[in-house]
């Protein structure tokens, strides 16, 4: 095995060789090798996010016809830099009447939560975290974690917009870890196996390719997952000034901003993960590096996808999120399970394009007939401004007030 | 390794505390909370013996992972309908003190 | 294509037509009256065609044209159903073939085809005329044409397949479905213009009395298949020992063998068929019919079908009988009832006014004739004039309709309210219309058996000479006497409806109906003369054997025993010669100059003449003896007393007296001992409940910590005794 | 006494204090968090029992989903940051008595049972077969008859909450 | 499909109830999805019965006459079983019944309130109707009789007419008090052989000689109560003169379909039960008191015609028609209940001819009354009177209605090609030679069946047309007329070719009892 081939393996193998030649055991050389990759992994997402935020203003900065930043730098690309800076030797102001545990909790749950997430997907064929047998599950889990997080600053930081950004980012969340789960069931039943290597390990050719309606509900929920735009409704500035983490500031601030970069970014991994077949592609088996790399190119596209998605996508209104979550992707998803599930075993025996084109046929079908029904429920034309059925948003159709309801 | 004693004992102490709680607390969630604490003292027992009798078997058993699967669910149905009743009695009531429920009391 | 499957063929386009036109082509006019001409066209020809191969088969009644197939599976065997055609049906075939066809054509010009709707038509009533405007532009009166034409041309077209399925079947059970079918067309088109109450009375009445006969006749089937095990005509009829054995079981009523039970019982239904006496009294009414209807039911071959129906059955009938021997019963009742129905119906045709109504009686009495003759086992006389009559009598029908249609021209043109059946109100339309009256003329003629030339001369005379030489003398001269009334009372009705002047405006006004008519009048005709050349007597004097008689050999060939040759006297012969001329020259004496629309009979008949007219009051007597009893049972007897009083007030009875039961058993038992047991334990429970109360503070919590206390307790008592030891 | 007793102690005296917070802590919210933390414990115990499936299932539902609920409907119900009153009702001693009795009559029952010292090995690869898990589900020989059972409690529970948190215009105090 | 071929008749008998249990969970406002649904559950068990009537084997051998055969433990305790099975003579039952459920369904869309308790009480019914069709067992039998009675007596008392309550009261308590002694009866025999099961009983109870329990009566004696019993449960079912007076009422406040399935099915039950039961089991005493039954059957035939002769009431007249037509079924029963143990062959053959008349003209009665009851329901629907004095020449105005009406009448007067015909001559043919007397009785009531037909078909359709109709009045709808069109279509092709079903008949009774 050779350096150019697999250099990360190679260097680990190269540490814990070290370690033995010191004379600790395989068991505490293993621990240790897991303590530093953890933290170099740590350390290098830090890092990783400030080209992220870069990558996204520019991005967005086309998207709305400006330059985005570019005075520091080569085309700007250290604007981040500065901004990290500025953020770190800000003054930690920490509100009266905060929950101290809660209110500081909750900036590194946000982060780590998404940070774990990292530990269980396969960068390339030799390079990865852990291989548990659910991982799968786990991401879903650590997902529970974020939303902790966001939970615990929103109650923490005694602040009314910050709750109601909070039980925004809740309900949303909640809601959307049901289609999320239950359109990553799919690649998991064609995989046959939970864990993430392993599902990467089966897709020939692209679960993309093969469940192109999953993927695309898992798109949108994942996006939901991350609460960014069009979802944003947990910092929508408009509305609640700036959601949950409105009373944080300088570094705690930084962590959730970070954790919310992070987060998209995972999210379009996670997407490549389980959809475009990873770090997939032509000689990665033999040459993981190169694995690496497409894995990193397909999950930019990914990212770009998902920014574009931001930047051209009004926020929705809060019912109309929770619409099109229980009323379309939910039932979409379980129609994909039940067609996907039946057409595979239906098609177990026979060749595989044979099987993987009905499935797609299914797939498309069944996206056609969801457009074609949605289409039916929606209004086309817009009603004019100051005509009655504008929509009002009236606290109790924004949020359920406390003591709300009829005074006993 | 470690013996099945402590994570009997364990678990017996956890759903003591859990008791305690259902009996003691004021506050309806809390006293579901407790609840939660109680049905996780059961889990552990059940995946413990599961341990246990999975190596007196030599293969995993799948009765005891069963069980633990439908304490889950019922933890889940029990905690999804208990909360709804105590968000709409609040609504009514201001309260979800149990003891200042009384509209029933003769 | 065989025989068989023709036969089989022949009832089928009439039925066919029946469920196209009440399915499909009601609304359409001319397709209907089309599919049934050509329905009875196809039948006509399939007819014809058996008709001849029939002739040239030798041995027809032995061996017959057949054919069957199993229908009604009766457990182990089963009823065989099937076609046959022997002479008998052949020469049935013959002549009903014929006069449908005729009188399908001429219904298309009797219902006014092609004329416009009119304003005033209504539904179930006769059409009143339409109002156009002529070449010069004035409102003139036409006939219009029927309102609920395609629905008559259904219905005859129904009645055809009957008749036919009647004619061809080779069972008792066939022929009875064909003829309750007839039953029922009859019915219906008597009633075709149902909203008149008159003709809604007819029909029911027409139903009902020949229903009288059909159950007796079905009583007799019953019997008679219960007996033989078969309806077969050739294994019961063409079966000597068969009869035999009927002839010589003894029945268990009036110690009449089997065979004369059945025969009577089958002969009741003939009598109710055939309009004989007792039951004649529905074939008057049913003249409310469209006159093609009177015609075809009522003359040529319903009727006729009772009378094909008792000639069929004569060896049964007459079984143990030859020629010169004692009759026997069935044939007794016959010879009886046909010649006192033939003298009685002509008496009354005698009275009558209506030129449909005379035509009716007389066709009473001809059937009386038929029957008469069966009575003295002049079998293939009744077949001969079966057929002779069936023409002639259809012909004077067809022709009374033209002189009806051209009354109705003439009153559509006077607008004079005459009645347009009255004989009273007509006179001189010979010049009007010509062909009418000569066709007419020559029914008439062959009615009352002008001698020589018209068919009916034979045929009567057959009769006079069967009836002669089985030395019925009682019968002989009923017939003969009943022969005279039949020619004046012919005499009559030409000469007040033909002769002399118009005795009304609408009469001056009458007009020759148009072709569709006047056609079948024509060819009817020539059937009226022609029909009668092929049954003359070898023995009579002059003529006899010019022709051979082989009519009498074809049908005769049915009966199995030898045509016993007596010696030909000439008295018959003679006398039906008085009789037809006597009666004619009669006729027109009294009726030749009538001036004003009086009956000159009223005069000198006096009293006499009313009870005639009135048809001896047998309409009332049956009213005041079966129906109004009848209705009485039905409505008081049956419904009142025994369902709502007796039975009903038993059942009320125990109603009320458990109500009684129930209420004394509550007040005794109920309150005092049970209710009182329960309003104690009730109060006993509740003091309890009260003390308990206290201890339900609602406190979940509470109540956990006494069971958990408990539970405790317990696990501590187990613990220390139990469980260390 | 190795590595992973070790592990064990420390977490099982982590999941029993937090418990105990659960129940003793005046802060409705901290008791929360409090019981957050115990159930991670029980989850890493799950863990320890090399039961990792169950161990990420108890994350997900009790962590991700239950505990969640929880501190919703409590930020819901109670008036945010302001309770600060004993938790437990006057007469707590009697509870926490029995609780304790309650552990010791457990314990001593327990220990009358033989193999209550037995130890807990290794188990050999593959320890949970989730596959036959799995499978066990929804054969109409095992246990599909529960499973299903199950999901319509679920449904019902699902059904019934709506239900009665729905907001009801027409209601009246 | 195995399942199918081993649960057939479970399947036909419970479809409707299972269908009514769902529509028991739809909201009572879909009133489409009622009549819908609850007419596609009908038509389920109908299809069920053709593939019944397709697989039954029509030459079944003297030893096990019936088919399909279901047995399963049910009161193991008085060794009642779950026993269902039918024959020649109850498949043709069952199918009268499948057929005319739907059409009675189809019939009620014009049923406007309370529809879903009506048509689920209509499925309801269906299943009791069937039950007794196809139970072996005296018990299930029984219990099947009684479910039949309760949804008629909520359907009469719901949706009757303006005497309804009168009506519906009268109907119960007369069936309930004949099925009493019924009751008593059954619990006799099934305690004195040990089983209730149909097939053991007949072997065994008519040769019996001890009753298990000593009652210190003779055992002729007992068999004779039990026989009448028997006799006047069913009597007052079929309904046999003087046990009629019940039957006018009910079906005149009956709604329509409701009449259509208590002439076309419920009276069919009482003439099953004396086919089924009395005759096989009772034969002795069957045959020493079959005068007694003939008697009464000519009375029904007789009186019954006269009856309706007095009715203005069109439904009653119909009402009265059925307890006419009725009287044939009974009046063939009792000659071969007369015959019975006899060897000689034409004897056998009047028999077997009687009864398989019996049988048919059950049957045929279904179609024509149902079809006639029908009838008077739609011209009630559009005049709301039921009065014939206040109809008249309505042919002219609904000119199909009046074809159809006298089609229907027809084949109910019995008009040879149609039908009734067929079965009354069998039935008729069948009696003579036993009951040469009460056959020719019956004539008479034949002959008044002519005059009371006619008597209606006059009075609606004849005469001069009421003004007080013109133009109010739609001529029948495509909705009823394709209730019609079974029915007729039907009685038509059994009028021309009775073969089809008559053949099953025979081989059924030619080894009845």
């Amino acid at each position: 095995m050779s350096f150019w081939r697999d250099p990360i393996v190679f260097l680990i193998n190269w540490a814990k060789g070290l370690l033995d030649g010191i004379g600790w055991g395989p068991g505490w050389a293993t621990t240790v090798g897991f303590v530093i990759g953890a933290f170099v992994l740590a350390a290098g997402a830090m890092f990783f996010v400030v080209f992220l935020i870069w990558y996204e203003r520019k991005l967005i900065g086309r998207f709305q016809d400006r330059f985005g930043p570019n005075r520091l730098g080569p085309f700007g690309l250290f604007q981040p830099l500065a901004d990290m800076l500025k953020i770190f030797t800000k003054e930690l102001i920490t509100p009266v009447g905060v929950d101290w545990v809660a209110y500081n909790l909750a900036p590194v749950l946000s982060v780590s939560a998404v940070l774990m997430m990292w530990a269980v997907t396969p960068f390339s064929k030799t390079f990865f975290g852990v291989n548990i047998s659910v991982g799968i599950l786990f991401l879903i889990a650590i997902g529970g974690l974020g939303e902790l997080g966001i939970l615990l600053a929103g109650w923490g930081s005694n602040n009314k917009y910050a709750l109601v950004g909070a039980l925004r980012a809740i309900a949303q969340l909640i809601s959307y870890e049901v289609p999320f789960v239950l359109s990553a069931l799919v690649p998991v039943m064609l995989s046959g196996s939970m864990s993430l290597v392993d599902i990467v390990e089966a897709q020939q050719p692209w679960y993309i390719v093969v469940a192109p309606a999953a993927a695309f509900i898992f798109f949108i929920a994942s996006v939901a997952e991350t609460g960014r735009a069009p979802f944003d409704l947990a910092e929508a500035e408009s509305e609640i000034v700036a959601g949950y983490n409105v009373e944080y500031s300088g570094l705690k601030f930084g962590m959730f901003f970070v954790g919310e970069f992070l987060h998209a970014f995972t999210a379009s991994f996670i997407f490549v993960t389980v959809f475009l077949g990873g770090w997939r592609g032509p000689f990665a088996d033999e040459i993981p590096v190169l694995g690496l790399a497409y894995f990193f190119i397909k999950t930019f596209i990914v990212y770009f996808a998902l920014i574009l998605f931001r930047g051209t996508n009004p926020r929705f209104r809060i019912d109309q999120m929770m619409d099109l979550n229980w009323k379309v992707l939910t039932p979409l998803a379980l129609v994909v399970i039940m067609a996907v599930a039946l057409v595979n075993s239906l098609f177990a025996s026979s060749a595989d394009w044979l099987r993987i084109s009905a499935l797609l046929a299914v797939n498309l079908v069944i996206v056609f007939a969801a457009e074609r029904l949605v289409r039916r429920g929606v209004k086309t034309t817009r009603p004019e401004v100051g005509s009655r059925q504008r929509p009002v948003a009236s606290p109790d159709n924004v949020f359920i007030q406390p003591g709300s309801g009829v005074k006993g | 390794m470690i013996p099945l004693s402590w994570y009997l004992i364990a678990a017996a102490a956890l759903f003591c505390i859990g008791l305690f709680g259902v009996l003691s607390r004021k506050n309806a969630v809390s006293i579901l909370m407790s609840i939660e604490l109680m049905l996780n003292a059961v889990n552990i027992n059940l995946v413990a013996f599961w341990h246990y009798h999975s190596q007196i078997q030599g293969v995993s058993q799948v009765a005891p992972q069963v069980f633990v699967a439908m304490v889950f669910i019922i933890a889940a149905a029990e905690v999804a309908v208990g909360l709804a009743l105590i968000i709409s009695a609040y609504k009514r009531r201001e309260t979800s003190v149990v003891d200042e429920m009384t509209l029933l009391k003769g | 294509m065989t025989s068989e499957t023709l036969v089989w063929l022949i009832p089928l386009p009439p039925l066919l037509a029946f469920f196209l036109i009440v399915v499909f082509t009601n609304r359409n006019k001319a397709l209907s009256h089309w599919l049934a001409l050509i329905a009875a066209g196809l039948s006509w020809a399939i007819s014809m065609v058996i008709f001849g191969r029939a002739v040239r088969t030798e041995g027809l009644a032995e061996h017959p044209i057949a054919q069957a197939i199993p229908w009604l599976p009766t457990g182990t065997t089963s009823l065989n159903i099937g076609i046959q055609i022997d002479p008998l049906s052949a020469v049935t075939l013959f002549f009903v073939a014929i006069t449908v066809l005729m009188i399908f054509i001429y219904s298309t010009g009797y219902h006014n085809y092609g004329q416009p709707a009119g304003q005033h038509d209504h539904k179930g009533l006769p059409p009143e005329g339409a109002e156009v405007e002529d070449a010069k532009g004035k409102l003139v009166k036409v006939p219009s044409i029927e309102p609920m034409y395609s629905r008559f041309f259904a219905l005859i077209s129904l009645f055809a397949f009957a008749m036919f399925l009647l004619v061809v079947t080779d069972n008792l059970l066939t022929l009875y479905v064909g003829w309750e079918i007839m039953g029922l067309c009859s019915y219906l088109l008597i009633g075709f213009w149902y909203a008149k109450e008159s003709a809604r009375k007819a029909m029911i009445k027409a139903f009902l009395t020949t229903r009288v006969g059909d159950v007796f006749m079905l009583l007799g089937l019953a019997a008679l298949y219960t007996l033989t095990g078969t309806l077969n005509y050739q294994e019961i009829l063409g079966n000597p020992d068969v009869l035999g054995q009927l002839a010589g079981a003894l029945s268990p009523v009036l110690g009449l063998s089997w065979a004369a039970l059945i025969g009577i019982l089958i002969f009741i239904g003939t009598v109710g068929k055939s309009a004989q006496f007792p039951l004649h009294i529905w074939l008057p009414d049913a003249m409310e019919g469209p006159t093609p209807v009177s015609a075809m039911i009522h003359a040529a071959t319903m009727v006729s079908a009772g009378v094909y129906l008792a000639i069929r059955f004569f060896p049964l009938l007459s079984v143990g009988w030859e020629p010169g021997a004692a009759l026997t019963t069935p044939m007794m009742v016959m010879g009886v009832i046909g010649s006192f129905t033939a003298l009685f119906a002509a008496t009354i045709a005698v009275a009558q006014n209506d030129v449909k109504r005379v035509l009716a009686f007389s066709t009473i009495s001809q059937l009386g004739y038929m029957i008469a003759a069966l009575g003295v086992g002049a079998y293939a006389a009744a077949a001969f004039h079966l057929v002779t009559h069936a023409f002639f009598k259809a012909l004077l029908f067809l022709g009374s309709g033209s002189i009806i249609h051209g009354m109705e021209h003439g009153i559509f043109h006077t607008h004079e309210h005459v009645d347009p059946q009255n004989m009273l109100n007509m006179g001189g339309l010979r010049k009007k219309m010509p062909i009418t009256f000569w066709t007419f003329l020559i029914g008439g003629l062959a009615l009352s058996g002008f001698p020589l030339i018209t068919a009916g001369f034979w045929s009567k005379d057959e009769i006079l000479s069967g009836a002669f030489k089985g030395g019925q003398m009682g019968v002989f001269i009923t017939l003969a006497l009943a022969a005279l009334l039949t020619a004046f009372y012919t005499a009559r009705q030409i000469t007040l409806t033909f002769l002399g002047k118009p005795r009304s405006k609408a009469a001056e006004h009458a007009h020759e109906s148009k072709w569709t008519m006047t056609a079948p009048l024509a060819i009817l005709s020539v059937f009226a003369i022609g029909a009668g050349w092929a049954g003359i007597p070898e023995d009579f004097p002059g003529l006899g054997g010019l022709l051979p008689n082989w009519f009498e050999e074809f049908v005769g060939s049915m009966l199995h025993f030898e045509h016993a040759e007596a010696v030909h006297s000439l008295v018959p012969l003679i006398t039906s010669l008085v009789v037809a001329l006597g009666g004619l020259a009669l006729g027109w004496v009294v009726y030749r100059g009538l001036q004003r629309p009086v009956d000159p009979l009223e005069k000198s008949l006096g009293g006499l003449h009313t009870v005639l007219k009135n048809k001896y009051y047998i309409d009332e007597f049956y009213q005041a003896a079966f129906i109004r009893p009848a209705n009485w049972v039905a409505n008081v007897f049956t419904y009142k007393i025994l369902d709502q009083t007796v039975i009903d007030g038993i059942l009320h009875g125990i109603a009320r007296f458990g109500v009684w039961l129930g209420k004394g058993l509550r007040n005794v038992i109920d309150l005092p001992v049970v209710n009182g047991a329960g309003d104690n334990a009730a109060r006993g429970t509740r003091g309890v409940g009260m003390y308990l109360r206290s201890q339900q503070s609602g406190r979940i919590q509470q109540y956990m910590v006494i069971a958990i206390s408990l539970l405790v307790l317990a696990g501590l008592v187990i613990y220390f005794t139990v469980g260390m030891s | 006494m190795s590595g992973l007793q070790v592990v064990f102690l420390i977490v099982a005296i982590v999941t029993l204090f937090s418990g105990l917070m659960v129940v003793a802590s005046r802060k409705m919210m901290h008791s929360a968090l409090w019981l957050i933390l115990s159930l991670l414990g029980v989850a890493i115990l799950f863990g320890t029992l090399q039961a990792g499936f169950f161990a990420i299932v108890q994350i997900l539902v009790y962590i991700g989903a239950i505990s969640i609920l929880i501190i919703f409907t409590l930020m819901l119900t109670r008036r945010v940051m302001d309770d600060d009153h004993p938790g437990v009702i006057k007469g707590w001693w009697l509870p926490a008595l029995m609780a304790v009795i309650l552990f010791g009559l457990l314990a001593g029952f327990m220990a009358t049972w033989d193999n209550f010292q037995a130890m807990l090995n290794e188990l050999p690869a593959n320890p949970e077969n989730l596959a036959g898990f799995g499978a066990a589900l929804v054969d109409p020989a095992g246990y599909v008859i529960p499973f299903e059972v199950a999901s319509v409690l679920l449904l019902a529970a699902l059904v019934g909450a709506i239900y009665i948190a729905a907001e009801r215009k027409e209601k009246a105090g | 499909m195995d399942f199918i071929e081993k649960h057939l008749l479970t399947l036909i008998l419970f479809a409707p109830t299972v269908a009514a249990l769902i529509l028991l969970f739809v909201p009572g406002k879909y009133v489409k999805a009622f009549r819908w649904g609850a007419l596609a559950a009908s038509i389920i068990p109908f299809a069920l019965t053709l593939v019944a009537w397709a697989r039954f084997n029509p030459d079944p051998n003297p030893a096990a006459p019936f088919q399909f055969v279901e047995q399963a433990a049910w009161y193991a305790a008085i060794n009642a079983s779950y026993h269902l099975g039918i024959d020649g003579i109850s498949l043709p039952m069952v199918l009268l019944t499948t057929l005319l459920t739907p059409l009675a369904l189809l019939a009620s869309f014009s049923i406007k309130e309370r529809v879903k308790p009506y048509m689920i009480l209509f499925l309801l019914l269906e299943t009791g109707m069937l039950g007794v069709f196809m139970s072996l067992d005296l018990m299930l039998f029984f219990v099947f009789w009684e479910v039949g009675l309760v949804p008629m007596y909520f359907l009469i008392a719901q949706w009757g007419g303006s005497n309804r309550n009168y009506a519906a009261l009268k109907f119960v308590l007369y069936t309930m008090g004949g099925s009493l002694g019924l009751l008593l009866a059954i619990q006799l025999m099934g305690v004195a052989v040990g089983s209730f099961d149909l097939v053991t009983l007949t072997e065994k109870w008519p040769t019996i000689q001890s009753l298990a329990v000593p009652i210190g009566i003779p055992i002729e004696t007992v068999k004779t109560i039990a026989f009448w019993a028997f006799v006047i449960a069913f009597a007052i079912k079929v309904p046999v003169w003087p046990f009629h007076t019940w039957l006018p009422d009910a079906h005149t406040e009956a709604p329509t379909a409701g009449s259509m399935i208590l002439a076309g099915v419920l009276l069919k039950l009482g003439a099953y039960g004396f086919l089924r039961l009395v005759l096989p089991l009772f034969p002795v005493e069957a045959q020493r008191f079959a005068w007694v039954l003939a008697a009464l059957a000519v009375a029904a035939i007789i009186f019954g015609a006269l009856g309706a002769l007095a009715q203005n009431d069109f439904k009653r007249l119909v009402a009265y028609s059925s307890i006419n037509h009725m009287g044939f079924v009974v009046l063939a029963v009792a000659a071969a209940a007369y015959t019975w143990n006899t060897t000689a062959a034409n004897t056998l053959l009047d028999k077997n001819l009687a009864l398989s008349g019996a049988v048919l003209q059950m049957f045929n009665h279904g179609l024509s009354a149902a079809g006639m009851f029908f009838l008077v329901g739609v011209i009630y629907e559009r005049t709301h009177t039921r009065d014939l004095k206040e109809m008249g020449g309505l042919y002219a105005i609904l000119p199909v209605y009046g074809t159809v009406l006298i089609f229907t009448a027809m084949a109910s007067l019995g008009l040879p090609g149609l039908g009734g015909f067929v079965s009354e001559f069998l039935v008729v043919r069948g009696v003579w030679p036993i009951f040469t007397a009460a056959a020719a009785l019956s004539m008479i009531g034949l002959f008044f069946t002519g005059a009371y037909i006619l008597k209606a078909l006059k009075l609606v359709l004849h005469g001069p047309l009421n003004t007080r109709w013109e133009g109010h009045l739609t001529d029948i709808s495509a909705r009823e007329l394709v209730v019609m069109a079974p029915l007729m279509v039907l009685i038509l092709l059994i009028g021309v070719w009775p073969a089809w079903l008559l053949d099953m008949i025979n081989r059924a009774v030619a080894f009845l009892f």
